[in-house]
């Protein structure tokens, strides 16, 4: 299926796009996209951590995606 | 977002402390915390030019309201005001004014504190420092 | 007094915290903490009318200098500034506002508690609330 | 000796002025002084606690006033 992902920070400097569909497996979870993106983009591997949100919430590894979800990708944050 | 007890902003513009003391003032409290982040010269020896802060702003105002909510049901608190500052910013520029009041000053300290500490965790909010040799996300690398 | 790194003030009119911001903010120190003490409504289940301050100013001018001194001997503390009310306050009218920057946020708490702690224990200012009806001399009885 | 005692807040309402001469001992001490105090105005038993300032600073109770010298009484303070 086809999701969306939404990117910020370094994540948008890995991707090279802030916006970018994405081809997962059908009832993909929070961290089979995880996975995925680090084998397609290495560099994400080398983030000190990185989370996902959908829906505005930060999402466990368990939560499962819906076909043209976004999916939003937040590296460390460092705000203040 | 707003509600009587809860001031929550994300600009692009300048930040201004006496809004945030004018609205966290109350006369239920006595102690008022304001902390002011600003763009400091120097991160580790290195000289910073400029910062520019990214915000995945919808989720970014949750969480902050997240922050501001957690303060009024576990600190006796009356008011909280989290701003964040957006876009390019000089040295000495303000990025963040947090203000608390409660009836008395330990815990508008304590709260104030939290929310400082809980944002940088949390909320969805990126920082890159300029140097003169460089540019770098911040906490991005371990 | 005053020196490139201690601002202290005694005041017949009002306090202005941006003027404590003003003087603390240095392009060294990326946190800032302001403690802004306000006239509450109510003291123990009392409705406070008004408040009113008196200082033995040179001994208080003194103190607060002490204070100012410890924090910068002390803390990696760039700047400090206490400014203190003396007079007729109404609820809600500012008492004392201390203000201290530090280049990490966790110094900067931790320098204005200490301040605004020392300063209730140490300088010569004394506080009568008047209620609706009677007025008493805060803390000079057990 | 002749001293001039100062008194602010509670402890000018018990004195009844601002400033007020007093009469103590040739080589009196702060702690002679606040004694002569308790007992001349009781009141001053009541008080939670007062020290004597000497030329702008608190002095513990062994130090030696002079003649002439100007005693502040310091009850308790709640500034802030």
């Amino acid at each position: 299926m086809n999701i969306k992902l939404v990117a910020f920070g370094i994540a948008k400097d890995i991707l090279q796009h802030r916006e970018l569909p994405f081809t997962v497996q059908s009832d993909a979870t929070v961290g089979d996209v995880k996975e995925l993106l680090k084998t397609t983009y290495p560099k994400f591997k080398k983030l000190a951590k990185f989370s996902l949100a959908v829906e505005e919430s930060y999402q466990s590894d368990d939560f499962v995606i819906s076909e043209g979800q976004e999916v939003v990708i937040i590296p460390p944050v460092a705000g203040g | 977002m707003n509600n009587q007890s809860i001031d929550i902003q994300i600009k692009k513009t300048y930040l201004d402390s006496s809004s945030v003391e004018q609205f966290i003032t109350n006369d239920e409290a006595g102690g008022i915390v304001l902390f002011i982040g600003t763009v400091r010269k120097f991160t580790q020896q290195k000289e910073v030019v400029r910062l520019e802060f990214e915000a995945y702003e919808p989720m970014a105002i949750k969480e902050m309201t997240k922050i501001a909510q957690h303060i009024l049901d576990h600190f006796p608190a009356k008011k909280v005001a989290i701003h964040h500052r957006v876009g390019v910013l000089a040295i000495g520029g303000i990025a963040v004014i947090i203000g608390v009041s409660c009836p008395h000053r330990k815990d508008a300290f304590d709260a104030c504190q939290y929310a400082i500490d809980t944002l940088k965790e949390t909320v969805p909010i990126w920082k890159k420092e300029i140097f003169t040799d460089g540019e770098v996300w911040v906490a991005a690398h371990p």
